[in-house]
């Protein structure tokens, strides 16, 4: 199941996207923290969580990004979200997700509001 | 010919193995799909029944792929009723269910996970262990009711005539 | 913990009734992709698969949504097995395939149909029905060979390591 | 499972094209014989059934496609197909169904073979 989830990361208009497209569960979890830490050592402040509408998330992928926010949070980095279902967009509010890192529905929308408060 | 208002069971048994919760998943979603249930609510069954059997590979069959999950997914015109079986080879599963604290996780004051069980609550319209299961393993039951609107469809004797005699199909 | 190459197996059961071929269709699908499977061969895989239940609800149970179909899915190293199980409630299934002539029946010479055994011959690699079923149904085998290159994953251990004690998942 | 297809027509230069969404089986009978008598009654000569990538197709719904290709030939109609998968392109061909509907990936580059022989 490890060909299910693709993690790739690129940098663009003052931020570090990280795509992620599959399944989002346990078998992610190397992948997207080593992303997330290649991404901080390179100095990255803004990052970018870009899901698929497809995507699929359980909560063992939420586990996965709530390690994250932790330690987002020590190194002063802003989290942003894109590109979730409604269905998941749903979930992460729930669980309280937002209040760590903005939703944003399109990855455009997201590079905008860096950009402004850039 | 057919009794009306039949229940139409599906049986799934997979290996306890992460990654198969997904065939349970899908199979989950067909089914409701076929009843008439609103992606939305389709997509909320497939988060329950995918975090079920996580539970049941997890810590119900401690992950050994010898054991088996079972899934049922009963229909009938009220209703999708889905059983979750694991060989209860792990704990007790717990009596009680509380709300996540992700605050406290994101500080650090506690370990992350122990969402599943409350986000099953959350997207269905009951969840519960049975109790007093012979078999000595857990039962987890969900069930998620139609609506007037979802109530139409698969169970009107709509299915296209059928005969077994091959020729213009 | 666990031996090496041991077989999986998922099994499922659903009513002989048209619509359900779809979720064994998506199970095999996705026992398969898991199984690293090229998204051609998946392909091909569900349409034998639909095949061969659609045959074993309309001719093997004669649509009567109260009987069951049984499907297999065994994966091991090698290849992905598939058995699909019908009551027999019909005539027997037949012991040659011939190709479909399409030339017959555009010109209204023979009746429309008949494609689906044909189909599936064409689909995966060995396809039969097994003799000498003791139940007195039907049972039609279809077999998937990975290839080398398919042959890596799901059984190299790769799983993560997933303990019961819950904490960081 | 009626509502797993939905077969709409509609005409655009020179053609009707019929579209279909969804799963071509048993169920879909009905609605696609529909759609191509209703075509046929306004004097349609180039009819395109227009598939959808993730369309699924089983021997129910070729077994429909072949009854139409036999009233086609009677009505002297050219019938296109478009948007298949690759998979079901294949199928089509080894079925010999693409020797009495010609076969275009697009539906675009149907309509522009139909304008090129008008
Ligand atoms: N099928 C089960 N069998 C035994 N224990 C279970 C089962 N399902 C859940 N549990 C227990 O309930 C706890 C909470 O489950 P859950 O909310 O899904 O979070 P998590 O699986 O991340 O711990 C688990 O840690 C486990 O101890
Ligand atoms: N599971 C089965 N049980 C009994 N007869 C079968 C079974 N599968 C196929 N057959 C027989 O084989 C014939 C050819 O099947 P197939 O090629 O799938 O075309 P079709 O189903 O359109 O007739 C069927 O008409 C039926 O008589």
């Amino acid at each position: 199941m490890t060909d299910d989830i693709q993690v790739t990361a690129r940098f663009e208009r003052g931020a570090t996207i990280i795509d992620l497209a599959g399944d989002v569960t346990t078998f992610a979890e190397e992948a997207i923290n080593q992303a997330y830490h290649d991404a901080s050592s390179d100095g990255a402040h803004n990052i970018i969580f870009n899901f698929r509408e497809d995507d699929y998330i359980n909560s063992a992928g939420i586990a996965i990004l709530i390690g994250i926010v932790t330690e987002a949070r020590k190194r002063d980095q802003r989290l942003l979200k894109t590109g979730l279902s409604e269905h998941f967009q749903k979930i992460f509010r729930m669980v309280g997700l937002t209040q760590y890192a903005d939703l944003y529905p399109t990855l455009e929308e997201a590079l905008a509001s860096i950009e402004e408060t850039a | 010919m057919i009794p009306p208002n039949t229940t139409r069971v599906v049986e799934l048994k997979i290996p306890s193995e992460l990654g198969y919760e997904r065939v349970a998943r899908e199979a989950a979603a067909t089914v409701a799909r076929r009843l008439g249930f609103t992606p939305e609510r389709i997509d909320e069954l497939q988060t329950a029944v995918d975090e079920a059997c996580t539970n049941a590979i997890r810590h119900g069959s401690k992950s050994d792929a010898r054991m088996k999950v079972v899934v049922l997914l009963s229909a009938d015109e009220k209703k999708l009723d889905i059983l979750v079986k694991d060989p209860g080879a792990g704990d007790l599963p717990p009596t009680e269910v509380v709300a996540p604290d992700i605050q406290a996780q994101v500080e650090g004051r506690s370990p992350t996970g122990g969402l599943g069980l409350w986000l099953i609550r959350q997207m269905v319209d009951e969840a519960y262990f049975m109790e007093d299961d012979e078999s000595g393993g857990n039962q987890f039951r969900m069930i998620i009711y139609r609506t007037t609107d979802e109530s139409r469809s698969a169970f009107d004797n709509e299915s296209p005539s059928t005969d077994d005699e091959g020729g213009s199909e």
